[in-house]
């Protein structure tokens, strides 16, 4: 569906409110367990909390807690039995409370759901979303603020997802749970409580996983990002306008499948490249961005893609992860090395 | 209300019923044993005779290149035999590595059924249509997939029980307890069978546990835990169905643990006069499970000719076969590779697929 | 030899000496009471009222923004301090992250425990020197540290003890199962002590297990497994000194269970009316450790003012002391943050630390 | 120590014999065995067996179960368990028996091991070597062939390592253990029983962690790869020859830390570069090694580096693993589209 066709069909949409990325995400569950029987929504503390950031609430009170249920405190234990349940015909919606509580369930996650449709040459497909708040900006204790992306992306059978916006946490995850394959849904923390009008989109107007999108054109260089780090660069090219720079901003939206031609096609456009992310950046997602933007745009680039990312230490500790976070001003500094002067 | 009525203060169950007996149950040669249905016995001895012949022919065709590696249940044929078949055509069963027999005695086809072993793809049976999930190599993670199942099975109101099974070096990883766990508390149509066959590759069992039995780690979880002689295949199989009735009939989850031995090699690679004595192996042959059988059925007149030649022809039928099919090259397709990954694969994977046809059609030119 | 002298055969553990008496343990208000240590009474009351009020001061403290997050342990000070107080010197406490009242208890400067809590860094004490390990978040991750630990000291030939803490939540995680199992089969010189308050978070104890209680899980390893009023401070203390001792001398692990109640929200950003009834909590209040002391001691003729005031007095020290330090911005360079990722940090790291300082100059010029 | 100085301390060492990799790494652990009374080997069957590839033969009869330990089957255990020996002060060596099955101790791994030192302000640090087993080419049956570098290389605090030559694995894994932070330690499978005349290294002759090393010197083009990838490269060099390329060979040793300057100064050299290793492309080890050679010689550059790898799919059964490999053809393919004629 073009940008154009679904503006159109936006104009006939309900009538648009101001709401959270948290409400989207709520209203995407809510709207996918009416939909079909065979959703279930599994996890810690999703009942009758309605989980730590309230993605659940009401949900058990409205569906039962038979499709929404507070299961004992065992990750691999909630990933395993989401396995057998998916097995059986049922599509398990799983959440892990915070990215690193995920690690637990690595095993299942990479033996099991991401291989499963190949182990049994497709008689078995495995229709999981796994929905993992993760990376960091919200004052979070250790543990609390991973950005754990580059694990999954790396392994073979899983999609990965990232919202960026209200209408993508609504969109995305209600295409995540219609998928036939697992997808590992990575919903930013601190935007949970980011805000835009909008009212839910119809069916028709989901997109599918797997498709980037220019939030910004721009001629001078091109900022390639997703998830927590878009608002960040949206600011960055706002700013740069002081500097005369005129940057386009791509929200790849999911990491696997990887959107190679938008990417591409914007970064021909402009021949300079600064991939941002908060993960640690040795072998974090931008490497492999990097190099697949240098691989097919070779003869196009000005300079090296460059990268913005958060340092290759453990997370910090509340009061310094300002230092580490990338923000406007160390993206406009590597805007800024893209070696104008001709390298 | 006082804390005496708060749940934290005492949780409700009551230990005692949960407890194995812990002398293992045992039927044959004992007088229980004269109520056995002999249809049953004849079966079961069927089944032995050709599971023990299927074990022998499959560590032969790893001689011969034909398997990569076979993981032998030769000793443990009574469990792999009585967990098949107490269960029924609903019913799931969640095999480990080493369970072809068990797989193969639901009514898998057996050169399906070794399709991970051979080496030409992971899985060679479709789990849904058999209703046996594939073979699981890392330890104890089948064992949520089998709560996982039967919990959906009874949220979707349909009659299914799910039998899993385990080794004692499984109960040692973390994804057994939250197993049984969930399937306590979620009182899921599941039983678990763990088969202690005294080691896990080289390492005894008192370096796996401290525990009384493995059946007594039931009561932890709140469900109850059964021992039973795992050479002994009326008395698994009837602690198993059992169990599987009881998952039925809507009281949860079992633990059964089976005593037996593994006779071979853990398998064909391996080397067990390392790290265990002959002596013990020999103590064990002189418990096996068809001998046992064999000795029952004689003692009530139930062994005669035809019931040896039967079983005899149907094991040699079934390694004849087995070796005239394991014998021919399996039809292989490198394409494959792409086509499972994904329901649709992804741009980069086109791509890939691209590259390999190029290679293959060069591969072919030259 | 026959199967039967086989160790799969039958474990040798009997298991009846395992099981917990299924009634929780109490001596508070008991006739056994009576044999009490004036002494020890007298110093758990300073502890548990001072563990009390620096519960309220640090909970006051999250709302000033001086500390990032607080789980408060009100309601469960008995475990707390009689945690810390069963060690001996060399002995090391596994802190889950609801425990630095046992950490403080233990000695631990006040400010340092809460480091991780604050945010200024993850830990702010040093492990070694206080035989404390950092307050872990990953639930039960601790335990197997703890084993380890424990193992190593005994293998050392040190006489030290490890006491983990975990809460009933954490009891489903797979990372509690394998620790119980090391610490059995290495007869592991480590205690651990689940503290049952009935919620992980918002799940209650029912949707968390199935078991008549935790400590029934102890003859599933082959340890043994006691039960304890939590709130009955001087019944913790002996239960985990009996132990500890235990573990000293050569005995193996113990698991104890103590049940108890948080009586405050999960933390200080919970809400807990989502998930538990008033009454329930008004119930724990009537059984709340500090007044179960305070009966005893006054049936004892122990609690006189002098006694209460100096109880109060040291605690409102500790709270007016922990205020003023904590409203001091601590002092922290962001330089920091490349320190310790490595003993020598990598050419990369050195890159990102001069990009950090560069940056900071910058800011510092601006 | 430089190449010289090493080449000279060699003419005073022991007669060389002919040595597998499995001999080596079993010399090494023996070697440290009885250098440090806190070394202590554990893992599953390490003990009367010797490990399923017989690396620990003989440890325990010489050293005792005590230093060398058969486990309870759990790796996340394993793993715990050696921090706790690592905090008291012990140097554990702890085995995995394949690298799916360290998968279940990847909480451990991430949470702790890496975070310790860092966690505590340096008054923790947790001298533990993981080793791993890993990579396929063994006609191992699923999860035995994974070769999971990517997911370690990327958490900050851990150092990863593999060996490609008999010589290295002995060196590498001493150094592993006398390290004072916590090593991966990645075993290629395949190379186990692959021959050199070696004699263990004098204490002197063991290089640190983190130098690359040339394995090849060439003018045309480099080829930048690490552990079982190793041979093929170099079985790629000879073959290009025929094609009139004289190609370069980097042996990483150790992609954390990992020796920039080494590589770079390689592909300055030659201007083109091609990046191997078997692991699935697609986010692994060699997208930040070729993102970061394009930042360090862009201007040098002819050509996009481009990468060798396993495909995108999970690893394959036996009979098909060829396919799968990145081998000689495959390699020299992409050396042939480094746009020899201009782009
Ligand atoms: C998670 C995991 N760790 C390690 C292994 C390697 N491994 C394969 S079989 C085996 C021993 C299994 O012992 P047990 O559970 O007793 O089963 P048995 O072989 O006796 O049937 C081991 C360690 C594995 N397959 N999975
Ligand atoms: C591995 C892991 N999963 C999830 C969490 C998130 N979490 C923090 S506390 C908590 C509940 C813990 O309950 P319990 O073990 O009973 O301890 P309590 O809070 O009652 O002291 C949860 C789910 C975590 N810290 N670690
Ligand atoms: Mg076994
Ligand atoms: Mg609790």
């Amino acid at each position: 569906m073009t940008t154009a066709t679904r503006a159109a069909d936006r104009t006939q949409a309900p009538a648009r409110k101001p709401a959270t990325m948290a409400q989207a995400l709520n209203q995407a569950l809510r709207d996918s367990l009416s939909a079909d029987p065979a959703v279930h929504v599994l996890g810690e503390d999703v009942g009758a909390l309605g989980g730590v950031f309230r993605i659940t609430d009401g949900l058990a009170r409205e569906f039962g807690e038979e499709r929404c249920t507070d299961t004992p405190l065992a990750e691999a234990g909630i990933l395993g039995t989401a396995v057998g349940m998916a097995m059986y015909g049922l599509r398990p919606v799983v959440e892990m409370q915070f990215d690193a509580f995920a690690y637990p369930s690595f095993e299942q996650l990479v033996s099991h759901v991401a291989r499963m449709r190949n182990r049994t040459r497709g008689a078995l497909p495995l229709p999981i979303t796994i929905r993992i708040p993760y990376g960091g900006g919200i004052g979070g204790v250790e543990h609390h603020s991973d950005s754990s992306e580059a694990y999954y992306a790396h392994t073979p059978g899983l999609h990965v997802v990232t919202p960026a916006t209200v209408a993508d946490a609504y969109g995305l995850l209600r295409a995540a749970i219609a998928s036939n394959d697992p997808v590992v849904f990575l919903e930013p923390k601190r935007l949970y409580w980011s805000k835009a009008d909008w009212s839910p989109q119809a069916p028709s107007e989901v997109e599918p996983i797997g498709r980037a999108v220019i939030r910004r054109a721009g001629r001078t260089a091109t900022l390639v990002t997703y998830g927590p780090s878009l608002p960040v660069c949206l600011e960055a090219a706002e700013a740069a306008k002081e500097e005369g720079w005129d940057l386009g901003v791509v929200d790849l939206r999911s990491l696997v499948p990887f959107d190679e031609e938008t990417v591409a096609a914007a970064v021909r456009g402009t021949g300079r490249a600064v991939v941002v992310h908060e993960s640690a950046g040795f072998g974090g997602a931008g490497a492999e961005i990097a190099a697949r933007i240098t691989e097919r745009c070779f003869h196009y680039l000005e300079a090296p893609v460059l990268r913005v990312a958060g340092f290759d230490i453990p997370y910090p500790p509340p009061m310094l992860e300002r230092h580490h976070l990338p923000g406007v001003d160390r993206i406009l500094d590597a805007v800024g090395r893209l070696q104008w002067e001709e390298g | 209300m006082t804390v005496l009525d708060t749940p934290a203060w005492r949780h409700r169950t009551d230990a005692a019923p949960l407890l194995p007996d812990p002398e293992p149950y045992r039927l044959l040669g004992t007088p229980d044993a004269a109520r056995l249905d002999p249809a049953l016995l004849r079966a079961l001895y069927g089944q032995l005779v050709r599971g023990r012949r299927f074990n022998q022919q499959a560590t032969a065709l790893t001689k011969q290149g034909r398997l990569a590696v076979y993981p032998s249940s030769t000793g443990q044929e009574a469990c792999e035999v009585a967990a098949a078949l107490s269960l029924q055509p609903q019913d799931w069963l969640f095999p480990s590595y080493r369970d072809t027999l068990a797989v193969i005695a639901r009514g898998v086809d057996p050169v399906a059924a070794l399709t991970l072993l051979r080496g030409d793809w992971h899985t060679g049976y479709d789990p849904r249509a058999e209703r046996v999930a594939p073979l699981s190599t890392p330890l104890a993670t089948q064992l949520p997939h089998a709560v996982g199942l039967a919990h959906a099975a009874r949220l979707s109101g349909d009659d299914v029980v799910a039998l899993a099974l385990v080794g004692d070096g499984g109960t040692s990883e973390g994804d057994f307890h939250e197993a049984l766990n969930f399937a306590a508390v979620w009182r899921a149509p599941v039983v678990f069978l763990v088969q202690n066959n005294g080691f896990a590759i080289s390492v005894p069992l008192a370096k796996q546990t401290a525990a009384p039995t493995f059946a007594h780690k039931a009561v932890g979880y709140g469900m109850p835990g059964r021992l039973v002689d795992g050479n002994d295949v009326a008395a698994v199989h009837e602690v198993l169905t059992e169990a599987v009735d009881r998952a039925r009939g809507g009281a949860g989850p079992t633990l059964v643990e089976a005593v037996t031995y593994r006779i071979d090699a853990h398998t064909n690679a391996d080397d067990a006069t390392r790290y265990r004595d002959d002596s013990e192996v020999a103590a064990w042959r002189e418990h096996d499970p068809i001998t046992l059988l064999e000795r029952e059925l004689t003692d009530r007149g139930l062994l005669d000719d035809a019931l040896r030649r039967s079983a005899a022809d149907e094991a040699e039928t079934t390694a004849a076969a087995l070796r005239a099919r394991m014998n021919a090259d399996p039809a292989l397709d490198p394409m494959e590779l792409f086509a499972h990954v994904y329901a649709e694969p992804t741009q980069q994977l086109r791509q890939q697929e691209a590259q390999l046809r190029a290679e293959l059609e060069a591969e072919q030119q030259s």
